[in-house]
């Protein structure tokens, strides 16, 4: 199992360049529960540049908000980084201290939540919560604090920001709240954002908004987006590439056109099928669950829920086949052995 | 990439057995076998309930597990440690009758007053000893003090055990909770105000004895025994492993005994409010609307009642005829002064649970008022009230102790640990284990209380509420 | 919210400031000492309990007062003469009330009419009822000048006796018999002796410090006429509280000179060696038997079977366990005077006979008089006290091993208690009596048929004969055979059970000298106390 | 919010109402006379007492009067302190009680945020369960054993070291008062500490409390600023029941450590059935603790922005 | 007036709220059902179609308005008996799939209890064992716990016990909003076939206007407590009237033109 996973890493490495942002190495988490170990990232590998916007997409439990956390360094306790590396801007993360983690987060690295809600300290005024970041990693006062955290407010078209600053998080709309958790996560200028379901929590009309605000700051500033959703939809509006999650491992990857067109993999061809859009009339839907990823199954983890599921399938790690530099996927029907090699037709 | 070229091809035909699509998502257990099981894998649970389980095997057994009575007094064995069975000398007492010798000499005044002479024993039992003295010219009258020590000067004589009031009187008889060890007696002649410095001093080892009476009341000899003074006769005293109280009696018998009553007081009291809590916070959360408003108001004076003070007024205003043990009114003023805390609980609970969508769902089915209650909502508040059950017991114990301890709780002949406790307290300083005892006993059971609930709240993965 | 933190700081403040007591002081001839509890008044028409009443013997003198040994003195009358029908007092010119102004003949003359007008509603107004038409002030039928007693001048006062009283000088002593003055009383209304600015004083020490419920202190009297005789400078009560181990506990501190010890702190005390002092208070406890006809205990024999089987001595060695109580079995206990020493030394009481014999025999020819083979329970009324709740249960296990009669014990609250008493509700009570006065009628009219505090309705015509006799004599040796004769009646008839005398035991700190206690109506006397070094 | 406190007051004043009745009739149900004493009285004497109480009175009529009285702040002459207000002796009795009960329950809040911090921190390890075992063992505790083995305790140890570390009994200076507050807050401290380490765990899985991390702030700034300042606030809704406890339960502990509080003076006056005391303690209690929980609730609302605007 | 399943006249329902004010969480709503229709109600969270939802089944007391049943007009606040006469016409499918069963129930349990209640208990396995296969359960899952199904399957189970009654009209409130996205798929089918099969009168109550379209034949838009718009399914998409109606269509186009 791990000869066939080592064997397939070397892929991108050479791509490697200086605007290499984030790389991430055969990670693999597991996560301690009542009911057993979960394993819940199972060698993830992942490169960001510089400036790019990639989307996590994956349903609930394949692994990809705890990639996120895993980025951060904000893995909760019961969860434990077993293997792999990360790198951010060429550094290894993965024996930072505190301090490090303190340096590096909300000031390289932003974050956005799912839920703004609970997000926010409930007791603690959004306008402070916005200029505490700022004071964590920039040296000002606290009235320039005060005042930058009013500008970014206004900058995120909060109207009458001034006022908002001084309210608390509860007295704020959900979309507005997403608004301030954007501004406070893009405060110090980070390298890398990091939102996890940024929209999910929101009504379809904010999304939009919510969405295109995130478009346009990475227009003005640059900065890397790593985005995490189960919506394929908001995939096709603001990412460069994607990386499509099941069952604790990234089953495909690619440029976004191309994955979201020509998937290779029966999963994401099938979650495309799946999602009612207003386009669609006829829903394809999955049949089955999800895997128990405290005992995963040894060979492709949709294998039991796979049309095209082949003997092979059952057992051994999946390795990664490239369709080409930037497009790949595992799956076994990619191997030039395999008679049908066209697993999107049927969508 | 390179490996795959020898792969069978047959490996890529499809599947054709594929394993079941729907998975079960985590394999527990319904309620009962659920709880069964998180607590036995808890060892607070196993701790308390095996502690609650040997408390009240010892309060339904009681005189089975040791014999002894717990209301039998042997006064010479009084506000002792654990000990072994003993023999003790019978003798006869009576009232003191001093010696008298009178003398026509003129009172002196203390500083002039010589110490007393030729003291002499008469008599050395743990129930008596009796000694006396020359006459000292000019006394008014005499002083005497015990010590366990031979007394160093005059401000170390030790315990005043009394004064001569008879005029001339020269003898002293002292039974004063003695023990056989060495006694060391002063006598100090005054002239009614003030005493002399001197002193005399004579050293006494009584006799371990138990009076004829006494032995007689206890059965310990034939009540026609008359003389047993030409015929010196012995008693066999029983055995205390934890000691005995202020009273001679055993602590173990009336742990026991004290046991059943705390206990009593403690799982009927909290029964008993519980469900009337249950009941009432049942039917005003699921009555609602001005009813529920009502019922609320009136939870919300009783629980406004300052607790202690009404427990004290609502104690005595019920009142204990002569004989009755005090038990319940104790558990008719706690199930009075407790329900609301758990009314509260369970109307919010009902509120929260009738908001649940299977409730909803087997109202649209046409589920009568009654169905739900009892098949969907008390089921399912059955957690919170084993949790509030478990809280409650502890609660009622200290209710009880502190009201036995204010001399408001029990009384005697019945007897609980707070009640054992409030004697305790009067004995600390001389006799700790009289305290300590009863007081281990509150402590473990309300300690095994809260334990079992903290391990069924946790089993229940309920948020702390008490 | 601000107004209640700065009291509660203030409150702080202030007990930061307030500097911690010492025991004795030497120097100032100035002792500390712990009382049980606030005094309850300090009006003396009103005051009826022993903590007023040692405040107000300290603070107060009547026209007589008695001495370190409990021997009645001259107070504020330096000649007096006592008669059958009547006595009279001179007054000493020198007595001052602490505004400087004499006291005068009419200050007692008001100060006993106003106990007896039914307004002032005195529980103690009985006490002056030896004097003529007290009574009948008292029931609001006679106007309160009708009092028997007459200011001649300011400084002699007659009173006149309803009946013979020969120990009328000794009632003088009692606080009821204070004086007050007029001018100030009715200047307070009914705020009199509500703080110590509303009082004036007259004895050796002026109460000049009283926080309710915390401290009192009591300095010495500069114009008190005997002032000379005073030593101790000050008495500060820092400390009120009624629990023994906190107060012995100040002791151990050296907070407080003395502190009153109970069973524990006995025990503790000893074992430290600490010195410790008894002292008589005068007080006879007994178990009281309910006489009417409708109960057991209305039967001799059962009576007898219970006296038989009971040993005094065993209550107090054992189940009391303090030093000091004598076991007894008359009613007059040691302290009482007779002809010319004790009473007890001159008439000495026969034992009861005692043992299981008697007792069983006594107990069947109870059971055959009142026709029953099985005992019913008989009711204990218990007092509330710690020791008391001990002693009966005591009492309990007696009687049921003894005589297989189960008793159930009946504790209430004090009030309760008291009422049941009253009422005769209950077999057996447990009582006490504490004298009024030095004279043997105090303890021998207890059983009188008339008596009210005769719970348990004794009634017997030859009693309330000797009684009556004597109450209608002055001559003491005659008085002295009839109080012999009751003390004969009550060993036999046992209408009530002696159980002992108390005394109460103190540790004191050893530079205390000097220190007595009332036997009447009072407490610690400290004002012949004063503080002496130790020597080396 | 004024409109929400006038109400509370208005509720609060008929739940006086209501405890005042309750008081007043169970004291009456109570047998006994609070005018008898040791020694039997005459029936003159008796009389001229019972007039001067209003005792004479019809029942009802009595009721009357006393709420008539108490609508004045007014509870009457005590019966047992014949010569002083119930007013007076809680005013002076009061303070005493309420010094203890402040500085108790100081101990005890600050002793819970201290505990159940290094309780929380560690969670599951040895800290934790050595605090969490003392805290169940304070719980187990009645009051009276620890004020006894306290006492106890500090007295061997004033022997041992041969001077007075601390008194064990009394009252008058900040050392008298250290040990009676430490008892009473005890229980409440360990209850609270509980609450604080749960409460605490619970905001530590918080969304907001990833999101502070996120932002990297300091240790010391996530833990005060975000997780211990949301973390009190469901301890501060504790805060009005601890305070009844703790000024309720005073009385074993004023009784054992000889404090002239107004808790001793009711057990006191139950004792005596001192009418007017009873009543004027229960219903000044009542009120004292209506005002504490609507106070309580107000600091909730001060500390906590969505009930404060909620209002 | 035949067909005409349900008609609600100007329904409201207002809502007290703490401190005296109240709030209207739907009024002046006005529709007819045809009897087999399935009628979409769209919009955004707190926009009312919950609880209009929760009106038309009667678990809410109607403030004003009201609703006729067949012609017949259904009580402002039912009693026990009104949820007996009406359970076997109007079910009800619950948004969480997860508070939805009591968990004290076995899931066979749960859905025979309309059966028992209406005291049917005739062939109780067996008609359970029928709707379970019916929703694509196996038979023998009937005596397991509620916690040991995923949350599609809850959902089914929910649809089970709504459908064993064989009511006639059957709300679903936000069925699949909290299932992913493949799953949410297989019970947007099932509700989709068994409405064409069992002649459901369907109301379809969502956030998201693309998995209405999947089941709808009419859809109502609402915005705060009101119906801004109700029309065919294709006047709706191709013509929207109201301006929020267009807002909803952009936000969701969006994400499949880009």
């Amino acid at each position: 199992m791990s000869e066939s996973a080592s064997s397939v890493e070397l892929s991108n490495q050479a791509t490697a360049a200086a605007n290499q942002l984030l790389r991430i190495d055969q990670l693999t988490v597991h996560i301690n529960t009542p009911h057993g170990v979960v394993q819940a990232l199972r060698g993830i590998d992942l490169q960001l540049r510089a400036g790019e916007a990639l989307a996590l997409v994956g349903e609930s439990g394949s692994g990809k908000s705890i990639t996120a956390l895993s980025i951060s360094g904000l893995l909760p306790e019961s969860a434990a980084m077993v293997g792999g590396d990360i790198f951010f801007a060429q550094q290894r993360v993965n024996e930072f201290d505190q301090r490090a983690w303190n340096k590096l987060r909300g000031s390289r690295i932003g974050m956005v939540f799912q839920n703004p809600m609970s997000s926010f300290n409930p007791s603690m005024r959004v306008g402070d919560q916005i200029a505490e970041v700022l004071r964590a990693h920039r040296d000002l006062s606290k009235t320039a604090a005060r005042l930058r955290s009013v500008q970014l407010l206004e900058r995120m078209r909060i109207a009458d920001a001034a006022a908002r600053a001084h309210q608390y998080p509860f007295e704020f709309s959900g979309g507005m709240l997403q608004r301030a958790m954007i501004a406070m996560a893009v405060a110090c200028e980070p390298q890398l954002l990091i939102a996890d379901e940024p929209t999910t929590a929101l009504d379809v009309t904010v999304q939009a908004e919510v969405l295109d605000l995130l478009r346009e700051l990475r227009r003005d500033s640059g900065m890397a987006l790593l985005l995490i959703t189960h919506d394929l939809g908001i995939v096709a509006q603001i990412a460069d590439r994607v990386a499509v999650m099941y069952a604790g491992q990234i089953i495909e990857q690619g440029p976004v056109g191309a994955l979201l067109h020509a998937p290779a993999h029966p999963y994401t061809a099938a979650l495309q099928a799946a999602a009612p859009t207003i386009a669609q009339d006829f829903l394809q839907a999955i049949p089955g669950t999800p895997p128990d990823l405290t005992n995963p199954p040894s060979g492709c983890g949709f294998y039991a829920r796979c049309k095209h599921a082949m003997r092979i399938c059952m057992d051994g790690a999946v390795p990664n086949f490239e369709l080409n530099a930037q497009h790949a996927s595992r799956c076994w029907l990619l191997h030039p052995q395999c008679k049908n090699s066209e697993p999107s037709v049927d969508v | 990439m390179n490996t795959q070229s020898n792969i069978p091809a047959e490996l890529f035909e499809p599947a054709v057995a594929r394993p079941t699509l729907d998975v079960a998502v985590a394999s527990a257990l319904p309620f009962w076998p659920a709880l069964r099981r998180q607590l036995r894998s808890d060892a607070r649970a196993i701790v308390s309930l095996l502690v609650i389980f040997i408390l009240v095997i010892a309060a339904v057994a009681g005189r089975g597990l040791w014999p002894l009575d717990p209301a039998q007094q042997i006064l010479g064995s009084a506000a002792q440690g654990s000990m072994r069975a003993q023999r003790a000398l019978v003798v006869r007492t009576t009232i003191d009758e001093p010696i008298i010798e009178l003398s026509p000499a003129a009172l002196l005044p203390a500083p002039q007053l010589a110490s007393p002479q030729h003291l002499q024993v008469l008599e050395a039992t743990t129930e008596r000893v009796k000694f006396r003295w020359k006459l000292v010219a000019g006394a008014h009258s005499y002083r005497i003090y015990r010590n366990t020590h031979a007394p160093r000067d005059h401000a170390d004589l030790g315990l005043p055990l009394g004064f001569t009031t008879a005029r001339g009187q020269v003898s002293f008889s002292d039974g004063l909770l003695l023990r056989p060890r060495d006694y060391f007696y002063s006598v100090v002649a005054s002239d009614g105000a003030d005493e002399a410095k001197t002193f005399a001093t004579l050293t006494i080892t009584p006799q371990p004895a138990i009076g004829l009476l006494e032995a007689q009341l206890q059965g310990l000899v034939a009540a026609d025994v008359h003389d047993v003074t030409s015929a010196p006769q012995t008693v066999l005293l029983p055995a205390h492993p934890l000691g005995t109280d202020h009273l001679g009696r055993d602590l173990l018998a009336r742990l026991l005994q004290g046991a059943r009553v705390s206990l009593f007081i403690a799982i009927s009291a909290a029964l008993l409010y519980v469900a009337l809590g249950l009941v009432y916070g049942a039917v005003a959360g699921f009555a609602g609307g001005a009813i529920d408003h009502w019922m609320m108001r009136i939870a919300d004076f009783v629980i406004a009642l300052p607790f202690l003070l009404f427990m004290i007024l609502l104690r005595i205003a019920f009142g204990i005829a002569p004989g009755e043990s005090g038990v319940m009114p104790l558990v008719i003023a706690l199930v009075l002064l407790s329900w609301p805390s758990t009314a509260r609980l369970v109307r919010g609970q009902v509120l929260q649970l009738r908001e649940e969508p299977y409730i909803s769902a087997a109202q649209l089915a046409g589920a009568g008022n009654l169905y739900i209650i009892f098949r969907h909502l008390l089921p399912n508040m059955l957690g919170v009230i084993l949790v509030t059950l478990a809280f409650a017991i502890p609660n009622a114990i200290f209710t009880e102790a502190f009201l036995s301890f204010i001399g408001m709780g029990v009384t005697p002949p019945a007897t609980s640990w707070g009640a054992m406790s409030s004697d305790g307290v009067q004995n600390l300083l001389i006799h700790p284990t009289e305290l300590i005892w009863p007081a281990l006993c509150i402590s473990v059971t309300v300690l095994a209380f809260n334990l079992l609930g903290d391990a069924l709240r946790d089993a229940l993965d309920m948020k702390v509420q008490r | 919210m601000s107004a209640v933190f700065r009291i509660l700081l203030l409150c702080l403040f202030f007990n930061l400031s307030a500097f911690a007591a010492d025991g004795v002081d030497v120097a100032g001839q100035r002792i500390s000492i712990a009382l049980k509890s606030e005094p309850p008044t300090l009006n003396s028409l009103q005051a009826s309990d022993v903590v007023s009443s040692f405040i107000l013997n300290h603070v107060m003198e009547g026209l007589l007062q008695y001495n370190m040994r409990n021997e009645l003195v001259a107070g504020v009358a330096e000649r007096w003469q006592l008669r059958e029908d009547g006595a009279t007092f001179w007054l000493r010119r020198n007595a001052l009330w602490s505004d400087g102004k004499p006291v005068t003949a009419r200050d007692f003359v008001f100060a006993w009419r106003q106990v007896l007008i039914p307004a002032t509603a005195s529980r103690y107004a009985f006490i002056l009822f030896p004097i003529k038409n007290a009574e009948r002030v008292n029931r609001g039928e006679l106007p309160a000048d009708q009092l028997g007693v007459k200011a001649i001048g300011d400084y002699q006062i007659d009173v006149q006796f309803e009946r013979p009283c020969p120990y009328f000088l000794g009632l003088t002593a009692f606080a009821t018999y204070n004086p007050l003055r007029e001018d100030f009383v009715l200047a307070r209304g009914g705020s009199y002796a509500a703080d110590a600015k509303d009082m004036l004083f007259n004895g050796p020490f002026l109460l000049t410090r009283w926080d309710h419920g915390a401290h009192l202190t009591l300095q010495k009297n500069k114009k008190y006429w005997n002032a000379a005789a005073i030593r101790l400078q000050e008495i500060d009560i820092p400390y009120i509280t009624a629990d023994a181990s906190a107060v012995f506990n100040l002791f151990q501190e050296g907070s407080i000179a003395m502190a009153q010890l109970d069973t524990a702190t006995l025990q503790e005390a000893s074992a430290r060696g600490a010195p410790m002092q008894l002292f008589d208070t005068g007080a006879l406890y007994f178990l009281e038997f309910n006489l009417q006809p409708n109960r057991m205990t209305a039967n001799v024999h059962l009576r007898r079977a219970i006296q038989a089987i009971f040993a005094q001595e065993q209550l107090t060695d054992k189940v009391i366990g303090m030093p000091g109580n004598l076991p007894t079995f008359s009613l007059f206990p040691r302290s009482v005077k007779g002809i010319n020493g004790n009473f007890r030394d001159e008439f000495p009481p026969t034992p009861p006979p005692r043992g299981m014999a008697i007792a069983k025999q006594e107990l069947a020819l109870a059971q055959s008089e009142l026709g029953i083979k099985q005992w019913p329970p008989l009711v204990l009324l218990a007092s509330v006290s710690a020791t008391g709740k001990r002693q009966a249960e005591y009492f309990q296990q007696l009687l049921q091993t003894g005589l297989n009669i189960p008793v159930r014990i009946d504790n209430q609250i004090f009030k309760l208690t008291i009422e049941k008493m009253n009422r005769g509700d209950f077999d057996i009570a447990m009582a006490g009596w504490l004298p009024d006065f030095d004279d043997a009628i105090t303890f021998g009219d207890l059983l009188a048929s008339w008596n009210e505090n005769n719970r348990g309705r004794y009634n017997s015509p030859r009693y309330d004969a000797l009684v009556n006799a004597a109450n209608a004599t002055g001559d003491q040796s005659k008085r002295m055979l009839y109080f012999s004769e009751m003390q004969k009646m009550l060993i036999d008839d046992v209408p009530i059970l002696p159980t002992f005398e108390s005394t109460e035991i103190y540790a004191i700190n050893p530079e205390l000298h000097g220190v007595s206690r009332a036997l009447f109506g009072g407490d610690l006397d400290f004002r012949h106390a004063y503080v002496e070094a130790l020597a080396k | 919010m004024w409109r929400y406190i006038l109400r509370r007051l208005l509720s609060g004043v008929v739940t006086i109402w209501f405890i005042a009745t309750a008081t007043f009739f169970a004291m009456h149900f109570v047998p006994g006379d609070p005018l008898s004493s040791e020694r039997a009285m005459s029936p003159e004497i008796r009389k001229n007492l019972q007039i001067k109480y209003g005792l004479d009175q019809p029942l009802a009529h009595q009721y009357i009067l006393f709420l008539r009285n108490m609508l004045h702040g007014d509870f009457g002459i005590s019966f047992t302190q014949q010569n002083r207000r119930v007013n007076d002796i809680i005013r002076e009795h009061f303070p005493v009680s309420a010094l203890l009960g402040i500085v108790s329950l100081i101990i005890a809040t600050v002793g819970a945020v201290l505990w159940g911090a290094v309780s929380a921190h560690y969670r599951r390890r040895w800290p934790d369960s050595a605090i969490m075992l003392l805290v169940i063992v304070a719980v187990s505790l009645p009051g009276f054993v620890t004020a006894a083995l306290v006492q106890w305790l500090v007295l061997a140890l004033n022997r041992q070291w041969g001077f007075t570390v601390l008194p064990v009994a009394g009252w008058g200076t900040w050392k008298h008062l250290l040990l009676p507050a430490w008892v009473l807050g005890l229980s409440t401290m360990a209850y609270m500490t509980r609450l604080m380490r749960a409460s605490l765990l619970e905001v530590a899985h918080a969304d907001y409390l990833r999101t502070a991390r996120a932002k990297g702030l300091s240790a010391h700034r996530i833990f005060f600023r975000h997780q211990l300042r949301n973390a009190l606030l469901p301890v501060i809704t504790v805060l009005g029941p601890a305070i009844a406890a703790i000024t309720t339960g005073g009385f074993v502990v004023e009784l054992m450590f000889a404090i002239p509080g107004l808790g001793r003076y009711f057990v006191e006056a139950v004792q005596q059935l001192d009418y007017t005391v009873i009543m004027g303690t229960t219903v000044f209690y009542g009120a004292f603790l209506v005002l504490m929980v609507l106070l309580v609730d107000i600091i909730y609302g001060v500390v906590d922005p969505r009930i404060r605007v909620a209002r | 007036m035949s067909d005409c399943l349900l008609r609600v006249e100007n329904l409201g329902k207002e809502f007290l709220l703490p401190g005296r004010e109240s709030f209207w969480a739907a009024r002046a709503i006005n529709f007819e059902l045809r009897s087999g229709e399935a009628f979409g109600l769209v919009g955004e969270s707190g926009s009312g179609k919950s609880t209009l939802g929760r009106l038309l089944i009667g678990l809410h007391e109607k403030s004003e308005g009201a609703v006729y049943f067949r012609g017949e007009r259904l009580p402002q606040r039912y009693r026990q008996r009104d949820f007996k006469n009406y359970a076997k016409h109007m079910q009800m499918v619950f948004q969480d799939p997860y508070a939805t069963l009591n968990p004290r129930f076995t899931i066979g349990s749960s859905i025979a209890e309309p059966l028992r209640l209406r005291g049917e208990r005739d062939n109780l396995a067996q008609r359970v064992a029928q709707m379970l296969e019916r929703v694509g359960l196996a038979p023998a899952m009937g005596n397991r716990y509620p916690h040991e199904f995923s949350g599609g399957q809850r959902q089914r189970i929910g649809i089970a016990r709504a459908l064993i009654a064989e009511p006639a009209l059957l709300v679903c409130d936000e069925p699949v909003s909290a299932l992913d996205v493949s799953v949410q798929a297989q019970i947007i089918n099932l509700l989709r076939e068994l409405q064409r099969e069992m002649q459901l009168t369907l109301i379809f109550i969502s956030h998201d206007l693309a998995v209405v379209q999947h089941l709808c034949d009419r859809i109502a838009v609402m915005e705060k407590g009101r119906i801004v718009e109700l029309a065919d399914k294709q006047t709706l998409f191709n013509t929207p009237q109201h301006a929020f109606t267009q807002k909803l269509l952009a936000a969701r186009y969006q994400g499949i033109n880009n």
